[in-house]
């Protein structure tokens, strides 16, 4: 067994630079790599390009590497309830790109699975497609999209083992699997590290060999961005 | 006239037995508060979840369980969770069957622009920009005239688009209406308003034939 | 929650016709759809193509269409140890075409997913190439290969339940889950049809979405080919 | 000159900590019997596992649990199944260090031959046209010759080809070779083979640069 454990938030950043392109799971404030993010603002490395669904929200998520102006473009696919990413953004101080959630999903599967691009109908006739290749396929037209390139992939799990085999839990699942090994070093956060042999080979949601570092994180706040609830 | 309420029962009408169904944020995620409860029908949401059910009773919300909307949810027996990737596999490949989403402009050849207000607004396309490509069944919900009293049913959209030629069905305060190739033809009146107020808050070209009935909604 | 459960092998076949094309799931005779390739043989359709990884044995598995002769087409990665395939594809009985075994896998997937088309690097500069389009991505060739358009796909799990929620175990997944949601009507065969909310939806390998029938096999022989062991 | 199990074992010594590596059947199969126990190895199996163990013992087979070759198999802690489609990632994704194969021919620029012989045998190319699309590192294992004695290391292979420029290193049951952009470089030889007998068993361009070492295999 390749054993992937490293100890340490720092340790498992190692090698992260200014102007490096990052990817981080998480769908809004759900299932982001908490422990990633904070050490990367404690590292203060600027220039970055980050792929990531969501920019979180002001105070919370990657909203604090733009708070901190770590970020040079964003690749996304909702602004939603950041308000300083929009405002950064119609100011033009970040470079923004954004694509179709499935297109991300898909670019980062691509350069997961090796596949140099993918044609999806998305986006086809709207300001998306602009300067991309476009394609008929059975009278039906599709994009051109191609695969990311990122230095490092920052992933949050449930469960892991020291094999790097990952489960993922509820809908903190997201981009997270999609992510792994899409970048030359992906770095795995999880709630729980387990050895190896404690989880089912059946059950794993990401086996290791998509996983270059794994550590367990030291807290999850896990915040909720909209609390809804009903009465019993 | 509709509230947003109406709006979205009477789209709840068209959900069908056996239905996987996408809802937006805004009024469509109302729609499955309305939903016959004789027919099966299972909600999907991009972020990684089929068989929603409703908002978790107060204490028991799950930060790892939520919608695209980013709203606390449960699940029901059956559902289950996976991966944006094959997420969106459900959508571009046609397994969900039923799209319901809003709206800022429909154009009459079905055109649907939801996403950016150049220089003001930029929510970004989410997964939006994915169903309308795919979807063969889009139902959008939305009011038909702006808060300036503009229409929102237009010849052709001011704003960037979301997708071309893919809405198929809307249903605003006022009405309910069919894109056709040759316009928005009108269906259903709501309850209460004429043919002519549902003209004048109509841009693009509206085509009415014959007695239009007005709404049932339950 | 959306019924799928089919009590019959011979009505979850509803619809077979002659000159169909089916997919197969299964590698060897390692979880291939046992019961419905029985009743294959049994309704006696013809002219069927077949898209699955191998071809069976000459007296179990696939094998069992091809020495009826109901097959037209083969669309396979393997022909192996079955002596009646080779013999019929030498002879040019059976029309065959071979791919790459990741080719098929991402032909399958890429109809489930919605896809047109794939690049992969497989099989560039060889005779499964020819006549197909190549293209250069950063300086490597990659050919262009096509969703397959399948009338049935039939694909054997472990667990399932009325949702139709699959789970599959061990190596017996291989091309099931990729060819789920790949046809017209995708029929499923599990070994345990359990009641909906017996799974745990965090572990489901394949949602119902992708499945339009399932039923519970009667039995479950699981031939084993190559019987290897080693002493205690 | 070399057995297969020799074969094998001077492969094995190419394996590195910490690598991922793919076994085809036949010779390269017998691989994972001589790797070093000090450093850490996974074996994958195309057709859907990783952390492959030994041979179940006897009455301990389960047939849901096989390689690529058919055989029954166990699987080691931290061992896990995937899906067809995700084997292959692992594979055109380059996450697979180590790929080691059979071949019937190979040419001098490192194409490769072993799934078809026109008329004649058609095994199929299963999972090797994907392997040796993608793969980095690539170690053909095979004999230097066929039973008619030919040499199966050639200018330009006779049979349909498997890859095009993508074998690294060979070896045989005479010599260990490297693919270079000039031919066959001649890196070790078989115990008790000469360099000429390895020259007259090569019809591909040999390249003999200073002397030549005797394998060490232990």
């Amino acid at each position: 067994m390749i054993n992937k454990k490293i100890d340490t938030v720092s340790q498992a950043l190692h090698g992260v630079a200014n102007n490096m392109t990052l990817m981080l799971g998480g769908f809004g404030l759900c299932g982001i790599p908490e422990n990633a993010i904070a050490e990367l603002v404690k590292l203060g490395v600027k220039g970055l390009t980050c792929i990531s669904n969501n920019a979180g929200v002001d105070d919370f998520g990657l909203g604090l590497l733009l708070q901190n102006r770590q970020v040079k473009k964003m690749i996304s696919s909702y602004v939603g309830e950041n308000d300083e990413f929009e405002r950064q953004m119609l100011s033009g101080e970040l470079d923004v790109e954004l694509l179709p959630q499935g297109t991300l999903a898909e670019r980062c599967r691509a350069a997961q699975a090796g596949f140099p691009a993918i044609y999806t109908p998305a986006g086809y006739g709207t300001e998306v497609a602009e300067g991309k290749e476009t394609r008929d396929f059975d009278g039906k037209m599709y994009v051109l999209e191609h695969a990311f390139k990122a230095d490092f992939s920052f992933v949050k799990a449930w469960k892991g083992d020291e094999a790097g085999n990952l489960i993922f839990k509820g809908t903190a699942r997201n981009f997270n699997p999609n992510m792994c090994g899409a970048a030359k070093i992906t770095v795995a956060e999880v709630e729980e590290l387990l050895p190896v042999g404690a989880l089912d080979p059946n059950q794993i949601h990401i086996p290791g060999i998509f996983v270059q570092r794994i550590f367990e994180g030291k807290t999850y706040e896990k915040r909720i961005e909209q609390r809804t609830v009903r009465q019993k | 006239m509709l509230d947003k309420t109406g709006i979205a029962k009477r789209i709840a009408k068209e959900v069908q037995d056996g239905y996987y169904v996408n809802l937006g944020i805004g009024i469509p995620t109302l729609v499955a508060n309305f939903v016959r409860k004789d027919i099966d029908v299972e909600f999907q949401s991009e972020n990684g979840v089929l068989g929603m059910g409703p908002f978790p009773i107060e204490g028991e919300e799950d930060a790892d369980i939520i919608n695209a909307g980013k709203q606390t949810i449960t699940t029901l027996d059956g559902a289950s969770f996976f991966d944006s990737s094959l997420s969106f596999s459900m959508i571009r490949g046609k397994h969900v069957n039923l799209t319901i989403l809003g709206a800022m402009e429909v154009s009459e050849n079905g055109d649907i622009a939801n996403w950016k207000i150049p220089g003001k607004m930029i929510k970004g396309m989410g997964g939006a920009m994915d169903l309308v490509a795919s979807a063969d069944n889009i139902i959008v919900a939305m009011m038909h005239t702006n808060k300036r009293g503009e229409s929102k049913l237009l010849k052709r959209c001011s704003l960037p688009l979301t997708g071309v030629n893919c809405v198929k069905k809307i249903v605003t305060n006022l009405a309910v209406l069919q894109v056709t190739n040759k316009g928005f033809k009108l269906l259903e009146r709501a309850p209460g308003v004429s043919v002519n107020t549902i003209k004048n808050a109509t841009e693009g070209h509206l085509i009415v034939e014959g007695d239009i009935p007005e709404m049932v909604l339950e």
